[in-house]
């Protein structure tokens, strides 16, 4: 069944690329639908827990290379709700696509990338989930850079730090391996023996959750390799910054949840005397301040950027940070917290890049401080924008407070007083850039040569209402979407949260999130009623502006440069100078490349002697080579 | 400061040297007892191979395997007693009496089959990389050298033929036969002013020499079933008619090198104007 | 008595000159020269393999058939072949000198630049 | 015997390389095509071979009808069959390119050398004797020479003079390997060298495994060694470097592999300690830094034939780890990705030559664009860079996985070395994704030249391989798994060619 | 029935702030030996802006201070009011409070800047930095009180502290009261902290574009988050109360004492406010969070 789906997709990439460059809109909604196709599959796939395909690629030695694909709680509710926002998606750039120049093959890759990503999510040993998270990294790759210059050295910081990572991992699933006590690939198994070997062996199981955790963390972008996301996304196309920052930032997630977690939550279990901190082992300590680390200094960096899908990308990787450290504390609610952070994430996060996408298919602008004033223009994408960031901050009506509260629930009661901190400060400090985007791209001064931007086309307000209907809904009842993941919850071995459609049920406290809902909606009619008191409103153009007594117009003032927006955080900046330079951890990887470049540059001129010095390499070589070997 | 680079760079190269030096001084000191080492002063024969080829009884060396490690001849006394005699013995395993011979050709007849390639080809090399060369024509030569060269030509030529034709009897072969016959060629360049470079000709002969080296092989392969089979009779050792395909080879050898040589020797003095 | 020890010990020697001269000469003649004479510094090792005391060429006469005498032929048919092969490439070097020659008017390989990048 | 007419692998070429100056006679253009016609002989031929060993077990092949240790023989079995298929086809890969590139006038020469370059090759795969070994070594070296200097320029010959220079120096260290093993152990038999290389004493048996190493690794392009590399490859045409790859460095490491596994190595699972060296660390150690060097040097590299040349250079130094580590799998995994290296590099070296001449230059900076001229070529090309890194579903990926999984598995600083060879390999894939997206931006091309059909069928030809390797690995795994069991059974391969121990 | 609670809890914060603001602006007065206005001056003001025209350049603006009004109206009615809960389940949640708080800020910096004057947009960005230096060692001390309550209900922590003034927090655990009290006089923009209004840099900052019934919604919204804030605090760090009275009565100790800063205080330079809240008020509150931990 699974084999078949992704067979399936990789026929449908097929037809998509045979239809050739012409059909654009045939392709696009062919894929769109076929996606849909897939979704009502894996819907029905629901329940059939433990079910395993295997198909045998080939064997050599004493290895067997096959692939494996199997139904997990876990994988099943990541594929589905993926699906769900990848068909989201895929109706916007239907249009995004008809309007703008389409490259060659894109459509293709894309949908290889859905197969890639249903399968990294349906594969049960370590061999088939490593090729499906290259397949996805490498069509992700061509995805970024449609062929302009700057998105390729984007995508590179993206492309090699996920190939870091990959590797990583691949000397991982090789180490677990050539473990005499583990030998297996099979991923399931290979926690519950990792977990009594970490008895006898600590050194190893420790060295091969670092393998593991460099690769998700560098897929995930979770510091120190939180600096791709902001050069990768905000390069992609329009149609794709949904996508990497919705569904494939979170692998990195699933990989921890997947392995990393479980793996924790059984060494607990088996091993007693594992070093603890706060109960939980102080390696998973030690990655949750990773995630803390990453939530407040992508949150510094989003609050300093200028471009507007900079910024959205830095908030991403503030959320991975809440959601890793919330996954870290391995307590039921901060597993449950930290993939319900990651669904509502992906669900608000694509609904602010599609309204980003929405501005700059209008626009074609990307820095913020150019905009302004686009919310009359634009009231659909404005909402969406307004309702995403409501979101992302964590105000309560929507779905991410939900999230928050149970993050907050499990911080607080497993008592990690600088955690919360950290996550809190991140959160208040999400506040700040968020309402800076919200600011400089929908409100203030219309600059005039917008004067004549439309709402975007129907079919692409379409994924943005869906969006705003999802955070709503998840943001009233989050039961809805609480109650599968405790289903993958309890498959970790953990007692999952108590939960109904409205009400959840927290160690420090509980919360209806019907009843706060509603008490949003009780208190905007109280002050509306204030508002209909008294005379009606007068509407004054917005450059009659207070200006002490001069008109705008006069001093010379355009809408353009009356738009307060560039720079808005300057002060915040002026407080963090000092240390501005060692936050930059980009300097470091560039000087990284640098080095390795010049070193290569280097090495090469050693070929470019004369022919007596290539003797002389030969000789000296061979006396050092024999030297050596004496010694060795 | 160029001349102390140069001088570092010597020292250096000397160091290095010096350091190979004591690597392979110290491998051919190598003491007895410790396991096998280089044979120095008088080997044991009769710890290689090379016994049986002087024996000429490679045939009836008794399975290898079968034999202690270190030894290819299982009784030493064997050795002793050889009956090989120059003139007399009949169809020996490989007729010819010069023993250097019979490995070169015979017994291990594939290995010169890759020289005489290796020859062809480099000779070949030369000639591309030569092609552009235009002809030189030099000083007009002497009388001396031209009337020496024209009288010694044929003298020449038959020297070589004498040495590749006797060479499965005495010293020398088909290599030493074919360079004295190309010295003939560059005498004749040497010596005569209009010289005409011949490489269409060389060409031809060396083609056809070459060709019945490996036709000889595959004679062998077809009818013997092995490739390089002495499938004729070896006849009896010491005479010039004798041990079979050794004599045809080594004359094909003698002309192809001669041949080659040539075209070499000419391809230098201006191969791309003919 | 000429002890095969003493052929060893020139045949190493006259490598390791030849050696050091491929290691510090930039003239391309004479690299080649250098290599000549690692190659003849092998070949006599070669031959020294198969030296025996007193012994005689391994070529049956109708004066000398003692087989107990004779040298080992093999490494003189090694020899054989090495050196035509020496031949070989020594006249190809020497051909490749006379292009590099051509080329950069100059035998130095230090002074051989240009033409590297298109 | 059948077997024995093996050797017509060698003879046919020889007989056909005596032959071609009189069809140059005829025609300069005719000898092209003999060559191309004797090489797919050889093919065929060999092809048959394989099988037929595959199906009965190792054979030798008699030469002259002297028996070993006497003679000199061939050995036929799967292990040096596979490799000797390889290299005949892609010498027929790449001599489709040759045929149709412009007509020079040493064509015939040319023709003559490259025949005999492959003969060689394959020669010295099927070799059963060191000295014989030796010569065809030299045959091969020489018509390399031969190969470099074809381009005719400056820099060719610089590269050919470099080349021959090193050449030359590894032949006299060979040769003086040969003359060590010849004065001790008296034979000159690749398996009575085997049989007996244990009795050797042990420092003077290093002695000769050291000498015997830096002559191989001058064709095996293994550091200290490989001086030669870029600037032959540089001086070459682009598709003759697929012949400098895929069949000068292929022989290479198959001697490697031989020698230090089967003849000087103990066979089962490792290579001996020899005299207090352990060989198996220093070729791991040569691995590494060649790889290293070769990734490195690559990433500041900015013409296609010097990236491709160091891009070589690195994969040969990670087969050579595997060498080093030489466990079953390892074997395995070196095997794998030395034939995956071989269609691959081959795919690379041979899109490289229509997109330099349609782009007019080999920096890859004035590459940018070609994918809207011609998207074949610059999908062919990624296809090739993408089985050498290895992607997922494309011939490099499965090797990389064994080799990762092999080195691994040896433990102990082993894990130095596969951190050290996957940095290289991120390197590597960087680099090429680099030139990849290179291909495919947006920038118009001005160019008249037209790409020849042959060339297209011959990247078609090799992609088509790549990826059918890529998605179906089992069949090469058969080969390959019996292979390697040929190349660590010791015992096998002294009593196939010498008899049955009693 | 809820209706109507709503509607009462609504009322008595507008009314308590207003008259606070009155008489703070008296108090203020008498300190720097003015008159000032009378105590019910504030309830005149109100009643003048709703009565006068109001000029609004679009929809967004109108809606965002109605959604700033709503946001602190709401949050008042999950904070327990003396004997007063609205709710029983979150009686005092306060993470909902903290975070349904900001709604309040958010849709009146919407409102505002949806104005598109620069003057009002330069006090959002000011108002939003200064919430990051107030809350966290708001948070600091917070986060301390709920590890000691075991629960992160403001009506549970209110229960603990009943029983006497010594069962107060405000005694057990003084230094997170000084660290809430300095994050306070920001939370009111009082000065040293009013960097946000600064008449005299910024003509008023986010007020500077609103008039009529905007203005007054602005005025009332502020009203009640005087109730609201120092609400809180009674709450968290004085026993909460009995009956209502003694709740506003600790309410209006707490504001006074805030006024008295304010009138005797010049203004931070911004940057300095941010630097100021984040050292002396953060270290307090983590020397309070080490000693909970701690013991």
């Amino acid at each position: 069944m699974i084999s078949n789906i992704l067979l399936y997709t990789m026929i449908a990439a097929v037809i998509s690329f045979a239809l050739g460059q012409k059909l654009k809109a045939v392709r696009w909604s062919f894929s769109a639908l076929f996606l849909g196709y897939v979704g009502f599959q894996l819907y029905g796939l629901y329940g059939q827990w433990g079910m395993v395909e295997t198909h045998n690629i080939f064997s050599l030695g004493s290895i067997n290379f096959s692939l494996n694909f199997g139904i997990t709680k876990l994988g099943w509710f990541f594929a589905f709700f993926t699906t769900i926002i990848n068909i989201m998606i895929w109706i916007f750039s239907i249009v995004k696509n008809m309007n703008e120049k389409e490259e060659r093959g894109i459509n293709f890759l894309w949908i290889l990338l859905a197969g890639s990503n249903l399968a990294i999510f349906f594969s049960v040993d370590w061999i088939t989930f490593f090729i499906a998270w290259e397949i996805m990294t490498w069509t992700s790759f061509f995805i970024i850079t449609p062929g302009w210059k700057n998105s390729f050295k984007a995508a590179n910081w993206y492309f090699i730090l996920s190939m870091f990572g990959a590797y990583a991992m691949l000397v991982g699933i090789w180490w677990l391996y050539a473990t005499p006590a583990i030998h297996t690939l099979n991923i399931a198994s290979s926690i519950a023996l990792l977990a009594k070997l970490s008895i006898t062996a600590p050194g190893t199981v420790g060295i091969i959750i670092a393998l593991f955790v460099l690769s998700f963390f560098a897929k995930s972008a979770v510091f120190p390799f939180h600096p791709w996301p902001a050069e990768a996304h905000a390069e992609a196309p329009d149609d794709f910054s949904p996508y990497l920052s919705g569904i494939m930032i979170k692998y990195g997630l699933y990989g921890i949840l997947l392995f990393i977690v479980p793996l924790f939550i059984q060494i607990m279990k088996v091993n007693p005397n594992i070093a603890m901190v706060n109960g939980i082992p102080v390696y998973s300590y030690i990655l949750a301040w990773f995630g803390a680390i990453t939530a407040v200094l992508g949150t510094y960096l989003a609050i300093v950027s200028n471009d507007m899908k900079k910024l959205a990308a830095y908030s991403t990787v503030s959320n991975i940070g809440y959601a890793v450290t919330s996954m870290f504390i391995l307590s039921s609610a901060g597993v449950t917290g930290g993939l319900f952070h990651v669904v509502n994430h992906a669900v608000f996060k694509s609904a602010i890049f599609l309204s980003l996408g929405a501005v700059k298919f209008r626009t074609h602008e990307r820095e913020m401080h150019k905009l302004g004033g686009l919310a009359t223009k634009m009231p659909i994408t404005f909402l969406t924008f307004l309702l995403g960031i409501i979101a992302a901050a964590g105000i309560p009506p929507l779905n991410g407070y939900a999230s928050k509260w149970i993050i907050y629930q499990a911080l607080l009661s497993g008592h990690f007083p600088f955690l919360t901190t950290m996550i809190f400060l991140a959160s208040t400090g999400a506040f700040l850039y968020l309402f800076r985007a919200l600011h400089s791209i929908f409100l203030g001064q219309l600059p005039r040569k917008f004067n004549n931007v439309k709402e975007v086309p129907f079919l692409m307000q379409i994924p943005m209402i869906l969006g705003i209907l999802s955070m709503l809904g998840i943001g009233y009842a989050p039961g809805i979407v609480l109650k599968p993941i405790g289903l993958a919850v309890k498959a970790m071995g953990l007692t999952p949260m108590t939960v109904e459609n409205t009400l959840m049920v927290g160690k420090l406290s509980s919360i209806n999130t019907a009843v706060v809902s509603s008490t949003f909606i009780g208190a905007f009619f109280f002050a509306f009623a204030f508002y209909l008191i008294g005379k009606k409103r007068h509407h004054v153009e917005p450059l009659d502006n207070y200006t002490a007594g001069q008109d705008p117009e006069e001093f010379g003032l355009t809408p353009e440069l009356y738009h307060f927006a560039l720079k808005f955080y300057e002060p915040v900046k002026n407080i963090f100078r000092p240390i501005e330079e060692k936050l930059n951890i980009k300097n470091y990887y560039r000087a990284l490349v640098r080095n390795a470049n010049s070193f290569g540059a280097t090495l090469s001129e050693m070929f470019k002697l004369s022919g007596a010095g290539s003797s002389m390499i030969f000789v000296l070589g061979l006396v050092v080579i024999i030297l050596a070997g004496w010694m060795l | 400061m160029k001349n102390t680079q140069g001088m570092v760079n010597a020292f250096f190269a000397f160091l290095l040297v010096v350091i190979l030096g004591i690597f392979f001084f110290n491998a051919i000191n190598q003491p007895l007892g410790n396991g096998l080492v280089l044979n120095k002063d008088n080997p044991d024969l009769s710890k290689r191979v090379s016994i049986h080829y002087i024996l000429k009884n490679v045939h009836n060396a008794e399975d290898y395997l079968a034999q202690h490690k270190s030894s290819y001849f299982r009784n030493r006394d064997k050795v002793k007693s050889s009956n090989l005699e120059f003139g007399k013995t009949k169809n020996a395993e490989s007729g010819s009496a010069n023993e250097v011979t019979s490995i070169v050709v015979n017994y291990r007849g594939f290995d010169t089959l890759g020289e005489v390639t290796v020859l062809f080809i480099s000779i070949l090399g030369l000639g591309m990389l030569l092609h552009e060369n235009k002809k030189k024509y030099w000083a007009k030569p002497s009388l001396i050298v031209r009337t020496g060269a024209n009288f010694l030509f044929p003298f020449i030529v038959l020297f070589g033929v004498y040495v590749f034709v006797h060479g499965h009897l005495t010293p020398g072969g088909g290599f030493p036969g074919g360079t004295i016959i190309a010295s003939a060629a560059l005498l004749l360049i040497l010596g005569l002013k209009d010289f005409k470079n011949k490489l269409t000709m060389t060409k031809i002969i060396e083609s056809l020499a070459g060709l019945t080296f490996a036709g000889l092989g595959l004679v062998g392969l077809f009818t013997n079933g092995s490739f390089l089979t002495n499938f004729l009779p070896s006849g009896t050792m010491g005479l010039l008619v004798s041990s079979g395909i050794t004599a045809l080879i080594y004359i094909a050898v003698g002309i192809k090198v001669a041949a080659e040589l040539s075209s070499g020797i000419m391809e230098m003095n201006g191969g791309g104007e003919e | 008595m000429i002890q095969s020890t003493f052929f060893y010990t020139t045949a190493i020697i006259l490598f390791l000159i030849g050696l050091y001269g491929v290691l510090t000469k930039r003239n391309v003649i004479k690299t080649i020269i250098t290599l000549t004479i690692m190659e003849t510094a092998v070949n006599l090792f070669l031959v020294t393999i198969g030296y025996v005391k007193n012994g005689t060429a391994p070529i049956f006469t109708s004066t000398i058939s003692d087989v107990h005498k004779f040298v080992d032929p093999l490494p003189q048919a090694l020899v054989l072949t090495s050196i035509v092969i020496g031949l070989g490439t020594t006249a190809l070097m020497l051909s490749l000198a006379i292009r590099l020659y051509k080329k950069y008017k100059t035998l130095n390989y230090l002074e051989m630049d240009g033409e590297d990048e298109k | 015997m059948k077997s024995n007419y093996a050797v017509l692998l060698i003879a046919i070429p020889l007989l056909v390389a005596f032959l071609q100056p009189l069809f140059s006679l005829i025609n300069k253009r005719l000898t092209k095509w003999v060559t191309f016609l004797t090489i797919g002989f050889n093919f065929i031929y060999s092809l048959k071979l394989l099988n037929y060993v595959m199906a009965n077990g190792a054979q030798i092949a008699i030469i002259g009808n002297w028996k070993p240790p006497f003679g000199i023989n061939l050995y036929l079995s799967p292990f040096s069959m596979l490799f000797a298929t390889i290299i005949y086809f892609v010498a027929l890969i790449v001599l489709l390119v040759y045929l149709i590139d412009k007509p020079t006038e040493v064509d015939d020469r040319m023709s003559i050398a490259t025949l005999l370059m492959v003969m060689a090759s394959g020669a010295i795969t099927l070799t059963g004797d060191i000295f014989n070994m030796f010569v065809f070594v030299e045959i091969l070296s020489i018509s390399t020479v031969i190969l470099i200097s074809f381009n005719n320029k400056g820099i060719s010959f610089k590269g050919a003079f470099r080349y021959i220079v090193l050449a030359s120096l590894g032949s006299s260290m060979l040769l003086l390997a040969i003359g060590f093993i010849y004065g001790s152990l008296g034979t000159l038999n690749l398996a009575s060298i085997a049989y007996r290389f244990n009795l050797l004493n042990p420092v003077y048996a290093s002695v000769i495994v050291f000498l015997f190493m830096a002559g191989i690794m001058v064709e095996a392009e293994l550091f200290p060694f490989n001086a030669w590399v870029p600037e032959a490859y540089k001086g070459s045409k682009s598709y003759l470097n697929a012949l400098l790859s895929g069949v000068v460095g292929t022989t290479g490491i198959y001697v490697l592999f031989r020698m230090f596994i089967t003849i000087f190595g103990s066979g089962q699972n490792h290579i001996q300690v020899i005299g207090s060296v352990n060989f198996n660390a220093v070729i791991i150690v040569i691995g590494v830094l060649t790889t290293l060097i070769g990734e490195f040097s690559a990433l500041s590299q900015k013409d296609i034939k010097k990236i491709l040349a160091f891009s070589s250079m690195a994969q040969m130094g990670i087969i050579a780890v595997t060498i080093g580590v030489a466990n079953m799998n390892s074997i395995n995994a070196g095997i794998f990705h030395l034939i995956n290296h071989a269609f691959s590099k081959s795919l690379l070296f041979i899109v490289a030559f229509p997109i330099i001449n349609i782009v007019g230059s080999a920096n890859i900076d004035k590459w940018e664009g070609l994918g809207r001229k011609n998207i074949f070529l610059a999908i062919a090309f990624a296809i090739g860079s993408f089985g050498l890194i290895g992607i997922p579903f494309f011939n490099g990926f499965w090797s990389k996985m064994m080799i990762v999984e092999s080195v691994v598995s040896a433990g102990g600083w082993m894990y130095l070395v596969i951190g050290t060879i996957l940095l290289s390999a991120l390197v590597e894939t960087f680099y090429f994704f680099r030139i990849i997206f290179k291909l495919f931006v947006d920038k118009k091309i001005e160019s008249t030249y037209s790409v020849h059909i042959f060339i297209y069928l011959a990247i078609l030809i090799l992609s088509i391989i790549v990826i059918y390797i890529g998605i179906k690995p089992s069949f090469l795994a058969t080969y390959i798994h019996k292979a390697a069991i040929d190349l660590v059974d010791k015992s096998h391969y002294i009593s196939t060619v010498l008899g049955v121990i009693k | 029935m809820i209706v109507l609670k709503f509607i009462g809890y609504g009322f008595t914060a507008i009314i308590i702030g207003l008259l606070f603001m009155g008489i703070g602006r008296k108090y203020t007065a008498r300190i720097q030996r003015r008159y000032g206005p009378p105590f019910w001056q504030a309830f005149i003001d109100v009643t003048k802006l709703f009565s006068k025209q109001s000029l609004s350049h679009n929809w967004i603006m109108d809606f965002g201070i109605l959604m700033g009004f709503a946001g602190i109206v709401g949050t008042i009615l999950f904070m327990p009011i003396g004997p007063w809960h609205f709710f029983s389940l979150m009686n005092g949640n306060i993470v909902i409070i903290m975070y349904f708080m900001t709604i309040g800020s958010l849709g009146m910096a919407m409102g505002v800047s949806a104005s598109g004057n620069p003057n009002s947009t330069i006090g959002i960005s000011r108002a939003l930095t200064l919430m990051v230096g107030y809350e966290i060692p708001f948070v600091i001390a917070v986060i301390g009180l709920i590890f000691v309550s075991k629960s992160s209900l403001l009506g549970t922590m209110v229960s603990l502290q009943s029983g006497g003034i010594m069962n107060w927090n405000i005694i057990k655990y003084p230094f997170g009261f000084i660290a809430v009290e300095m994050a306070l006089q920001a939370m009111l923009g009082e000065k040293p902290f009013d960097v946000i209004t600064a008449p005299s840099e910024i003509a008023s900052g986010p007020m500077v574009e609103l008039s009529g019934k905007m203005m007054g919604l602005a005025f009332l919204q502020h009203a009640a988050q005087i109730f609201l804030e120092t609400g809180i605090v009674v709450n968290l760090f004085l026993g909460g109360a009995n009956n209502i009275w003694e709740f506003f009565l600790k309410q209006f100790v707490l504001f006074i004492l805030s006024l008295t800063v304010n009138a005797i205080s010049p203004r931070f330079k911004f940057e300095d406010a941010v630097k100021w809240l984040w050292t002396w008020p953060t270290v307090f509150a983590l020397i309070q969070l080490l000693i909970i931990i701690l013991t």
